[in-house]
C-alpha cells in the first residue's frame, strides 16, 4: 500500500491533482477500525476465558464437590443459566455501562473499582520502565552506532546476547540482593509514600522491567541509527558542512526517533506482562499482585477485568503509537 | 515459594484449615513477660510499627470471617473476656474475675472498671451477653461447641452463662477470636456495617483499610491498659513473598514479619539488624490418610508407611531446629501431650516392609499425595515422603495444586494422602483432638473418615471430665490408639517463628501465631 | 502482418490514482513493439497486465483471437512471459539455475522428467551460458549472466510472446550491449513476438519495429520506429526525443546495427 | 565476455566454502554451537556423567558447599546440585523444543498465507495476532497455566495458542516484501498455483529467517518456562526444573547462594548459546 | 593549464579485509575546468570521488593517498531524495547549511537560501510554504541538493551521478543548469557517470576508470573519437545512439 501511494504522490504532483483529502483521512479510518475491531476481539476473548476453560466455572469457583443448589446459585450469579449470546451481551452491556466484568466473587466490590485501585501504581511503574529504557536505549544505540566496530559498540552488542536468557525475576532478585540489601540504595520493595516516595520506591522495578526490553531496543535503534548514519542524506549534510554533533541530534536521532517510538508499541503488551511478574518479585501491590490473588482465589471476574484492561490498553497505546508516528513522519502525515 | 499462591502461604497448616483452627490473643502477661526485656529503661513511645504480613485482612466479621488473615486483625479491635498468655494459660482479660460452679454448668465473669469501647461508650455485661449471644446465632467456623442454656447480664457488670451440661473447654473456648466484646446490637447500626466500621475494646482503631492490601491502626485512646499501646500507629503491610518479606525486614523498611520460612530463621539470627522471636506452637504437621482409600483402609498399610519415615531426620533436615520430631498428636505447648512418653512408630525400614508384608499390598502399589502448591516446605516435605515411600514399595506420585482447590479436594475426600496441619484453636487438648477425631464432626476426623467408637468415647468423656489426673488418662489412652493405628502420622510440630528487627522490644508472640502489640516499643 | 495481441481499452486504478487509463494497444506477429516512457507513466504496469499479474478494472485482452480472462488457465499463462528489470530479484535466490528452469519445463509438461536435464542445458547453451551452472545459486552470476538465465526460462516454455520490461536498465553499458544482442538474435532465430519495455531510446532504436510513447498512463502516441525517430508526431515524443544527451563524437559507422 | 570470466573465478572461491567451513568462519555460530552441543551433550549423558540420582535425598547431608564428592554441594534435600541441573537441562530443554514445534509450523504457515495472498487472509490473521498480542503473554501464561494445573500441559496449550504470533508476524513482513519480488512475480507468470509458490518457492527463503527466530524464542520459552515454575505452577517435583530449582534456593540466597545462582546461571548459559546461534545463522544467512 | 585546484596522487582505497577497491589514482583538476570519470559500475569512481571529501562509506579505508585541494569542496549526489532528511523541510534544510557555510544569522539564511532556490529555478511557493523532501519531484529535490552544494561556495563541486536517477528529460535540465551555473561562478567540476554521452558534453577531460584503475584519460574529443584502449573502445561501442530527427515536430 505504502509502494502504490508513493507513485501515488508523484502522480498528483505530475497531474496537479489535489484528491489528497480523502486517503490521507482513510488510513485514520481504517486504523480506528482496526483498533475497534481488535477491542471487540479482545472482549469476546475475554469472555471465553472462562469458558474455554475445561470444566465448570462454577465448580472452579466451589470447589468440584460443591452442593447443587451452589453451584446453580453460582451459575445464576455469573449468567451461565442463560443461552450463550445472552450471557454474551449481558457482558457487553455490564462492561459498557459499569465499564467493568462483574464483581469480585471473594471481595464483593466491583472488579473496576479494585482495578482502579491498583492502577496507579503498575501505571507509574510501565511509564517509569517505558522511559528509563526509551532514555538508556537512545544512549547506548548512539554510543554503539557513533562507534561501530569500537570496543563499546561490541559491548553493547553483546548484551542482548547475555540478557536473553535472563528471566525477569532473577535479574529483579539480583538487584535486590545487591543494591538493595547490601548498597541499600533503594528500598528492597513495597510503594512510598507520596509521589517522591513512589517514584523513588519504584526506580528499582523499573530498572528491572527496562532491563528487559533496552537489549533488544539497543539492537534495533543501533541498526536503525546505522542506517541512518550510512544514509545519502547525512553523507550530503556532511558534504555540506554541517558539524557531526549538529547533524547528530538535528538528523540522525529525530529520524531513528520514529522507528523506536514504533518499537516500544510493539514491545509495549511484553513490558506490561514484565510488570506484572517484577511486581510479584518486588512487593508492589500493583495490578500484578491482584491478578494473582485473584488466580488464587479462583475469582474470574477479576482475572477477566485485568486481562480486559491490559489487552485493551495495550491496544490504546499501539493505536495512539501509530497516530503519533503518522504525525511525527511528514511522508505519511496526512491532514487531519 | 510460589508467588502466586501467597496466599497465607507460611503457615500452610493453617491456611488449609484457616476456617476452622485459630485463637485470639490474650495473655495476662504484660511487658515484663514480653521475650525481650526492655528492662527498667524509660518506656520508648509513639513510632509507627510496620508488620508485613503475607495476605491482606478482607473482614472483621469475628462470627463469620475468621481466617488467619483476619483473625490477627481482629484480636487487636475485639478482645474477650478471658485470654490465654504465651504459655497457653488462660486468663482474666476484659473480665476482672471469672467463677465457674461446682457443677462445671454456671460461669460467673465481672467486668473491669472502666472498661470503654473505641468510641468512648462504656462497656456493659449487656454488650458481653450480646456478643456471646450473637455468635451463638451466626455460629460460623469457630461456633461455641458447649451447650448453653442462658446467658444473662445480672447487672451492669456480671454476665452469667448457664450451660446445659458441663463442659471442660468452655472456659479456653470464649478465649477464642470470635468471643470478642462488641456494642450491644452493634451500637444501632446493621451487623454488615458495623463490620464496615468495627468498634471493640482492643488496643487498636481501624484507620485506613484496603480489603485487598494495607491496613493501618491508630492507637485506642480509650484503651483499658493505661499508657498502652506505647506505640501510635500500627500498619499491616501486604508482602505476599516471603523472601521480600525477608529482604525488607533485613532493609528496616518493616518492623516485623508475621511469615518466616523456618529456612531463613538461622540467616534472620545472624543478621545484624535483625532478630527470631520464637513461640512453642500449638500446631502440627501431618500426613493424613484417607480411610475410605483402597489401600490406606487397611491398617498395616498405614503402619508400614509410618514406619518407613524418618521422623527425626526431615524434622532436621526441614526445620533446622525450628521444631520437635511429633510422636503424639497432641502439641507439646498443650496439657495432655504425651509427646514423651508414647509409643510411636519409628523408623526402621525393615519393621515398615513386614508391616506390609502383613496387608493386602505385600508388594506395594501405587498411590497419590496431595499437596498444596506454594508452600516450600511443604513440597520438600512431600518429597521426603516420596522418598519414604519407595524403600517399602510404595510409589507416592505427588499432586502439587493450588490451595483453593486442593481444599476442595480434601472437604470432598477425593483424596488418598494429604500433607495438612492441625492447629489448636484454644489451649486445650480437646480442640485438636475432636476437631481429628469425631466422625460425627464437621470434618469427620479431619476428613480421614477414620471412625472408632473407643476414641470417640473417650473423646466425649474427656469433654466432660474435669481437669486432673483423670482427664490425663483419658486423652493419654486415646493418644496411643491413634499412634496404633495411625489415621494420620505426626511429624513435627514447628515452632511459632516473627521475624522482628533488633529494635523492636516487648513484641508478644502467641503460639497461635497471633502477635500483641500493646507493650510494644520501638527504640532507636 | 497478423496480430497476435491485442489489448483494448485497458484502465486500472489505484485508490484515485489512474495507471493506465484506457490503453489499447495490438502486438504483431514476429515483431517487437518497443513502450517508452519515463518513471511512472504505467509502463510496468501495462506489461504486469499483460503478463496476467494484475487484473485491470476495464478492458480486456486478445491473445490470438482468445480472451484473457480474470484467472487464466494454464496454457494461457504459458503464452505470454516476462523478463524482468532487475536480474537479481527475478530469479528464487534458493533456487538453483536447475530447479529454476526446470519448474517451468515440469510444470507445463514441455519435456518430460528424464529429459529435464538435457533441455535445461539447451536452454543454457541458447543464452551463451556455460552448463555446468545447473547446481549453482543465482547469487553466483553478474547481473548479465542472470538476465541471460531469466530469458532462458521464459523461453523454456515456448511463449507466443515475450514481454521484456526494462531488462537492461540494472545493467552496465556494455552488458546491455550483449543481451540486446542475444535477444536480436533470438527474436529472428524464434520468430519471437515481442512488446519491450523501456526508458532509454537508445535502446528502443536498437530494438523495436515499432514504438509506443506513454504519458500518465496513457498511450501518446504509436508508430513504426523510423517514422518516429526521424518524425516523432507528438510535441511530447518530441521532447523525450530532444533530451537524450547526444554523443556527436561517434563516428557514425560505429553505430550498433 | 570479459565479467563472466571475472565471475568463475568468483565462483570458484565460493564453492570451495563448505557448510563446515562456513560455520568456522562464523565466530557466533561456532561458539553458540560448541556451547549448545555440550548442553545437548550433558543432558544426553545425564547418568553417565553423574553417579547420583537426581531424586535422590540424603537428609543428614543437606544444603553442603560444592565439595568432590558433590561438585555444586547439595540441596535442602540433600540431593546432589549438579546432578540435578544437568538432569533439568533434559527436562527444560525438551519442553523448549517439543512445545515450539507446533507454534513454529502454524506461524510460519499462516504468516506465508497472510504475507503472499494479504487482503482479507492477512486482514483475518493481522486481527487475531493483533487480539492475542495484545494480552501480554505472561498473563495468558499464568491464566493458562492455572486453568490447566501445574505441569507441562499450560506450558504446551499457551505456546499453541500463542507461540505461532511471533513467527507469523515475522514471516508476514518477510513474505509481503518477497511477494513485490519478481521471482514470485515470474512464478505466477509461470501460471504456478499459489500453494505451490509458497511452498516451494516462499518457504526456503523465509525459512531462515523463522530459524533464526527459532532460536530467540526459544530463549524466551525457555524463560517462560523458569519462570512458572518460579512461580510455583511449573514442572511438578521431583522432576528437576530450573525454575522451580531457584525458587527453591532463593530461601538460602545468604547462606547457599550456589542454590539458585546455578540453575539460573544454567538458563543464561542456554540463552546465550542460543542467541548466538541465532546471530551466527542470520550473519550466515545475511552475508549471502 | 592553470593552476590546480585539486590534485589527487596514488589514492588506493580497500576494504578491511584488504580487498584493493581503488589503486594508484591519481589526476589534477584545474580551477573551472571540468572533468569526467567515467567507468562501470565497481570501478571505483564514486569512491574516489567520496574520498576527496573525506566521507568514504564505513568498513573502506584509505591505503595511501595524497589530496592537495586547494578550495572549498561541495558534492551533489545520484538519489536526489535519498540525500534530503525526509524529516526536514527543504528550505529548512538549505537555510541550515547556508547558516552554517556561511556564518549567518538564522534569517539572513533563510533570504540567501530563497536567493539560491531562485538562482536554480525552483517553484516560488516554496517560499509560501515550505515543502518535505517527499512532496517535491525528484528533479526538484536534486536542485535542492544543488542549491545546498552551492550553500558551500565551492571552488570543485563533485558530481556523482547527479542524473542517472532521473528521467531524461529532467536530466537534461539539470544538466543545463550545472553548466550554467559553472559558467556564472567558474567553479572546477569532477564529473562522475557511466553515460559517455554526458561527459561528451560535459567536461573537456576525461579518465576512463576500470576495476579501480584510471586505464585512458585525455582530453574528452581525442579520447572518444580515438579511444586507444580496448576496454575504452568497448565502452565507446556500448552506447546506442538515437539517430537524429527532423527538428520541427508535426503537430
Amino acid at each position: 500500500m505504502i509502494k502504490l501511494s508513493a507513485t501515488g504522490g508523484r502522480f498528483k504532483k505530475l497531474s496537479g491533482l489535489s484528491a489528497k483529502i480523502a486517503p490521507s483521512h482513510r488510513w485514520l479510518v481504517r486504523a480506528l477500525i482496526r483498533a475497534v475491531s481488535v477491542v471487540f476481539c479482545v472482549v469476546v476473548a475475554v469472555f471465553f476465558i472462562i469458558r474455554i476453560v475445561p470444566g465448570d466455572p462454577a465448580k472452579m469457583i466451589l470447589g468440584q464437590y460443591a452442593t447443587p443448589q451452589a453451584i446453580e446459585s453460582m451459575h445464576h450469579r455469573l449468567g451461565l443459566d442463560l443461552p450463550i449470546w445472552e450471557q454474551f451481551i449481558r457482558f457487553v452491556q455490564n462492561l459498557v455501562t459499569h465499564g467493568d466484568t462483574g464483581t469480585s466473587i471473594v471481595l464483593g466490590t466491583s472488579t473496576r473499582t479494585l482495578i482502579a485501585e491498583r492502577a496507579p501504581v503498575t501505571l507509574l511503574l510501565i511509564a517509569m520502565a517505558s522511559l528509563l529504557a526509551i532514555i538508556v536505549s537512545i544512549v547506548l544505540a548512539t554510543v554503539a552506532a557513533t562507534h561501530k566496530n569500537g570496543v563499546l559498540d561490541h559491548l553493547i552488542r553483546i548484551l542482548p546476547t547475555v540478557t536473553l536468557g535472563m528471566p525477569i525475576f532473577w535479574v529483579g532478585l539480583l538487584l535486590i540482593i545487591f543494591l538493595s540489601v547490601r548498597l541499600r540504595w533503594f528500598p528492597v520493595g513495597g510503594v512510598g509514600q507520596g509521589l517522591g516516595g513512589m517514584l523513588y520506591s519504584l526506580m528499582l522495578p523499573a530498572i528491572t522491567v527496562a532491563f528487559a526490553h533496552i537489549p533488544t531496543l539497543v539492537r534495533s535503534l543501533r541498526t536503525q541509527m546505522l542506517e541512518v548514519l550510512e544514509s545519502d542524506f547525512v553523507v550530503t549534510l556532511k558534504a555540506a558542512g554541517i558539524p557531526n554533533r549538529v547533524i547528530l541530534v538535528k538528523h540522525v536521532l529525530r529520524n531513528s526517533a520514529l522507528p523506536a517510538l514504533m518499537l516500544l508499541g510493539v514491545n509495549i503488551s511484553y513490558l506490561i506482562g514484565g510488570t506484572l511478574v517484577v511486581e510479584q518479585v518486588f512487593g508492589i501491590e500493583g495490578i500484578g499482585s491482584l491478578l494473582f490473588s485473584a488466580i488464587s482465589n479462583r475469582d474470574f471476574p477479576i482475572i477477566q477485568g485485568i486481562a480486559l484492561y491490559c489487552a485493551i490498553s495495550v491496544e490504546i497505546i499501539s493505536f495512539l503509537v501509530e497516530i503519533a508516528s503518522r504525525f511525527l513522519d511528514p511522508r505519511t502525515k496526512g491532514e487531519l | 515459594m510460589s508467588k502466586v499462591s501467597a496466599f497465607l502461604r507460611k503457615k500452610p497448616l493453617i491456611a488449609s484449615l484457616m476456617i476452622l483452627l485459630l485463637v485470639l490473643t490474650a495473655g495476662c502477661s504484660g511487658s515484663n513477660n514480653a521475650s525481650q526485656n526492655t528492662g527498667k529503661n524509660q518506656v520508648v513511645k509513639g513510632g509507627t510499627f510496620v508488620y508485613g504480613r503475607p495476605a491482606p485482612v478482607t473482614s472483621f466479621d469475628e462470627y463469620s470471617e475468621i481466617t488467619s488473615n483476619n483473625a490477627f486483625a481482629i484480636d487487636k479491635v475485639f478482645e474477650p473476656l478471658v485470654a490465654f498468655n504465651k504459655d497457653g494459660k488462660i486468663g482474666n482479660w476484659l473480665a476482672k474475675s471469672h467463677s465457674i460452679s461446682k457443677d462445671g454448668l454456671t460461669y460467673t465473669f465481672v467486668l473491669r472498671d472502666g472498661l470503654k469501647f473505641s468510641n468512648g461508650t462504656d462497656v456493659t455485661a449487656k454488650d458481653a451477653a450480646f456478643s456471646i449471644q450473637q455468635h451463638l446465632i451466626d455460629k460460623g467456623p469457630l461456633a461455641i461447641s458447649a451447650q448453653v442454656a442462658s446467658i444473662k447480664a445480672k447487672d451492669n457488670k456480671t454476665l452469667v452463662i448457664t450451660l446445659k451440661e458441663p463442659y471442660t473447654p468452655f472456659l479456653s473456648e470464649l478465649a477464642n477470636f470470635s468471643n470478642g466484646i462488641l456494642p450491644n446490637n452493634f451500637g444501632g447500626v446493621s451487623e454488615k456495617q458495623f463490620f464496615k466500621k468495627p468498634i471493640g475494646t482492643g488496643p487498636f482503631v481501624v484507620q485506613k483499610w484496603d480489603p485487598a492490601g494495607d491496613l493501618t491502626f491508630v492507637k485506642n485512646k480509650y484503651y483499658w491498659q493505661k499508657g498502652k499501646p506505647y506505640i501510635d500507629k500500627l500498619v499491616y503491610k501486604l508482602i505476599e513473598d516471603d523472601s521480600q518479606a525477608i529482604n525488607q525486614l533485613k532493609a528496616g523498611e518493616v518492623n516485623a514479619i508475621e511469615s518466616l520460612p523456618l529456612e531463613n530463621a538461622n540467616e534472620l539470627k545472624q543478621n545484624a539488624g535483625t532478630g527470631v522471636l520464637t513461640s512453642g506452637s500449638w500446631s502440627i504437621e501431618q500426613l493424613f490418610f484417607n480411610t475410605l482409600d483402597k489401600h490406606f483402609s487397611d491398617v498395616h498399610v498405614r503402619r508400614a508407611l509410618a514406619l518407613a519415615i524418618d521422623r527425626p531426620a526431615l524434622t532436621k533436615a526441614l526445620t533446622f531446629g525450628y521444631a520437635e520430631p511429633a510422636n503424639s498428636l497432641l502439641p507439646p505447648a498443650i496439657l495432655y501431650n504425651t509427646n514423651k512418653t508414647i509409643k510411636a512408630l519409628n523408623f526402621d525400614t525393615n519393621a515398615a516392609k513386614k508391616e506390609l508384608a502383613k496387608s493386602a499390598y505385600p508388594h506395594g502399589f501405587s498411590t497419590n499425595l496431595l499437596i498444596a502448591s506454594g508452600n516450600s516446605t511443604t513440597a520438600h516435605l512431600a518429597q521426603i515422603l516420596q522418598q519414604a515411600g519407595k524403600t517399602i514399595g510404595i510409589n507416592i506420585n505427588i499432586e502439587s495444586i493450588e490451595l483453593a482447590s486442593f481444599r476442595d479436594r480434601f472437604f470432598a475426600y477425593n483424596f488418598s494422602t494429604m500433607i495438612n496441619g492441625g492447629q489448636a484453636d484454644y489451649p486445650d487438648a480437646d480442640s485438636i483432638l475432636a476437631f481429628q477425631t469425631d466422625p460425627k464432626g464437621f470434618s469427620k476426623s479431619y476428613w480421614t473418615h477414620y471412625t472408632n467408637n473407643n476414641v470417640t468415647k473417650l473423646l466425649y468423656e474427656g469433654q466432660k471430665t474435669p481437669d486432673g489426673p483423670a482427664r490425663a488418662k483419658i486423652y493419654a489412652n486415646l493418644q496411643q490408639i491413634l499412634a496404633d493405628e495411625v489415621p494420620y502420622i505426626p511429624l513435627y510440630y514447628p515452632d511459632v517463628l516473627i521475624g522482628v528487627r533488633s529494635s523492636v522490644k516487648g513484641l508478644v508472640v502467641l503460639p497461635n501465631g497471633s502477635v500483641r502489640f500493646d507493650s510494644v516499643q520501638i527504640t532507636k | 502482418m497478423k496480430t497476435s495481441l491485442q489489448i483494448e481499452d485497458i484502465t486500472v486504478t489505484y485508490g484515485n490514482f489512474t495507471a493506465l487509463d484506457h490503453v489499447s494497444l495490438e502486438l504483431k506477429q514476429n515483431t517487437t513493439l518497443g513502450l517508452v516512457g519515463e518513471s511512472g507513466s504505467g509502463k510496468s504496469t501495462l506489461a504486469r497486465v499483460i503478463a496476467g499479474l494484475i487484473t485491470p478494472d476495464e478492458g480486456r485482452i486478445v491473445l490470438d483471437s482468445q480472451v484473457l480472462g480474470k484467472r487464466r488457465s494454464r496454457e494461457q499463462h504459458k503464452m505470454i512471459q516476462l523478463i524482468f528489470q532487475n536480474p537479481d530479484s527475478s530469479l528464487n535466490p534458493r533456487h538453483t539455475i536447475r530447479q529454476i528452469l526446470a519448474e517451468p519445463l515440469l510444470f507445463h509438461k514441455i519435456v518430460n522428467r528424464s529429459q529435464v536435464d538435457k533441455r535445461c542445458k539447451e536452454l543454457l547453451a541458447r543464452v551463451q551460458i556455460d552448463e555446468n551452472s545447473l547446481v549453482r545459486y543465482p547469487h553466483e552470476f553478474s547481473g548479465g549472466q542472470l538476465q541471460r538465465i531469466a530469458i532462458a526460462r521464459a523461453l523454456s516454455v515456448e511463449p507466443s510472446i515475450l514481454i521484456a520490461d526494462e531488462p537492461t536498465s540494472a545493467l552496465d553499458v556494455s552488458v546491455q550491449l550483449s543481451i540486446l544482442e542475444l535477444l536480436n538474435a533470438l527474436k529472428s532465430e524464434l520468430k519471437l513476438t515481442m512488446l519491450f519495455i523501456s526508458h532509454d531510446m537508445g535502446v528502443i532504436n536498437a530494438i523495436s519495429d515499432t514504438v509506443a510513447v506513454m504519458r500518465q498512463g496513457k498511450i501518446v502516441e504509436i508508430n513504426q520506429k523510423e517514422k518516429f525517430f526521424s518524425h516523432p508526431e507528438t510535441a511530447y515524443s518530441y521532447e523525450l526525443l530532444s533530451a537524450v544527451p547526444k554523443m556527436d563524437t561517434i563516428p557514425s559507422d560505429r553505430r550498433f546495427l | 565476455m570479459k565479467s563472466i570470466q571475472l565471475d568463475t573465478q568468483l565462483q570458484e572461491n565460493r564453492k570451495g566454502k563448505s557448510l563446515l567451513k562456513k560455520v568456522l568462519n562464523t565466530p557466533p555460530l561456532l561458539w553458540g554451537g560448541m556451547m549448545f552441543a555440550l548442553l545437548i551433550g550433558v543432558a544426553v549423558f545425564a547418568p553417565v556423567i553423574s553417579p547420583y540420582q537426581p531424586s535422590h535425598q540424603n537428609l543428614f547431608a543437606i544444603l553442603q558447599p560444592p565439595s568432590t564428592k558433590h561438585w555444586l554441594g547439595t540441596d535442602q534435600l540433600g540431593r546432589d546440585l549438579f546432578t540435578r541441573v544437568i538432569y533439568a537441562a533434559r527436562t527444560d530443554l525438551s519442553i523448549m523444543v517439543l512445545a515450539e514445534v507446533i507454534p513454529f509450523c502454524t506461524g510460519v504457515f499462516l504468516g506465508m498465507l497472510a504475507g503472499y495472498y494479504g487482503k482479507w487472509i492477512d486482514t483475518l490473521i493481522t486481527l487475531i495476532t493483533d487480539t492475542l498480542i495484545a494480552f501480554p503473554f505472561y498473563l495468558i501464561v499464568i491464566i493458562v497455566a492455572f486453568a490447566s494445573g501445574a505441569g507441562q500441559k499450560g506450558i504446551y496449550i499457551t505456546f499453541i495458542l500463542v507461540g505461532w504470533i511471533v513467527y507469523a508476524r515475522v514471516i508476514k513482513g518477510l513474505s509481503a516484501s518477497f511477494r513485490k519480488q519478481e521471482w514470485i512475480a515470474a512464478a505466477q507468470t509461470l501460471g504456478i498455483p499459489g500453494v505451490k509458490i509458497i511452498l516451494r518457492h516462499l518457504l526456503p527463503n523465509v525459512l531462515p529467517q523463522a530459524v533464526v527466530v527459532l532460536m530467540t524464542d526459544m530463549v524466551g520459552l525457555l524463560v517462560a518456562i523458569v519462570t512458572l515454575g518460579y512461580l510455583g505452577i511449573g514442572i511438578a517435583p521431583p522432576t528437576p526444573d530450573w525454575g522451580t530449582m531457584i525458587s527453591d534456593g532463593q530461601s538460602f540466597i545468604a547462606t547457599a547462594w550456589w542454590l539458585s545462582a546455578v540453575p539460573g546461571c544454567a538458563v543464561v548459559y542456554t540463552g546465550i548459546a542460543l542467541s548466538l546461534v541465532g546471530d551466527g545463522l542470520a550473519d550466515i544467512w545475511r552475508r549471502k | 593549464m592553470m593552476a590546480p585546484i585539486l590534485e589527487v596522487e596514488k589514492l588506493s582505497l580497500a576494504t578491511r579485509s584488504k580487498k584493493k577497491l581503488v589503486s594508484n589514482v591519481s589526476f589534477t583538476i584545474g580551477r573551472g575546468e571540468s572533468m569526467g570519470l567515467v567507468g562501470e559500475s565497481g570501478s571505483g569512481k564514486s569512491l574516489t570521488l567520496r574520498s576527496i571529501i573525506g566521507l568514504l562509506p564505513p568498513g573502506i579505508e584509505q591505503v595511501s593517498a595524497n589530496i592537495r585541494c586547494s578550495g572549498r569542496c561541495a558534492m551533489i549526489f545520484q538519489d536526489p531524495i535519498g540525500a534530503l532528511d525526509p524529516l526536514c523541510p527543504v528550505v529548512g534544510q538549505l537555510a541550515e547549511v547556508v547558516a552554517y557555510n556561511q556564518k549567518v544569522s538564522r534569517k539572513a539564511s533563510r533570504k540567501i537560501a530563497f536567493e539560491l532556490l531562485d538562482m536554480l529555478g525552483l517553484p516560488a511557493s516554496l517560499k509560501q510554504k515550505d515543502r518535505y523532501p517527499h512532496q517535491l519531484s525528484g528533479g526538484q529535490c536534486q536542485r535542492i541538493v544543488i542549491a545546498m552544494a552551492l550553500a558551500c561556495k565551492p571552488d570543485i563541486l563533485l558530481c556523482d551521478e547527479p542524473t542517472t536517477a532521473l528521467d531524461v528529460t529532467v536530466q537534461h535540465q539539470i544538466l543545463e543548469i550545472i553548466t550554467r551555473l559553472q559558467k556564472e561562478l567558474g567553479f572546477a567540476m569532477v564529473f562522475v557517470t557511466h553515460n559517455l554521452a554526458i561527459v561528451s558534453s560535459m567536461c573537456s577531460r576525461l579518465c576512463v576508470m576500470k576495476e579501480g584503475q584510471i586505464i585512458e584519460r585525455g582530453d574528452t574529443l581525442t579520447l572518444l573519437q580515438n579511444p586507444q584502449n580496448p576496454y575504452t573502445q568497448r565502452l565507446i561501442s556500448s552506447v546506442l545512439p538515437v539517430p537524429d530527427f527532423e527538428r520541427r515536430p508535426v503537430l
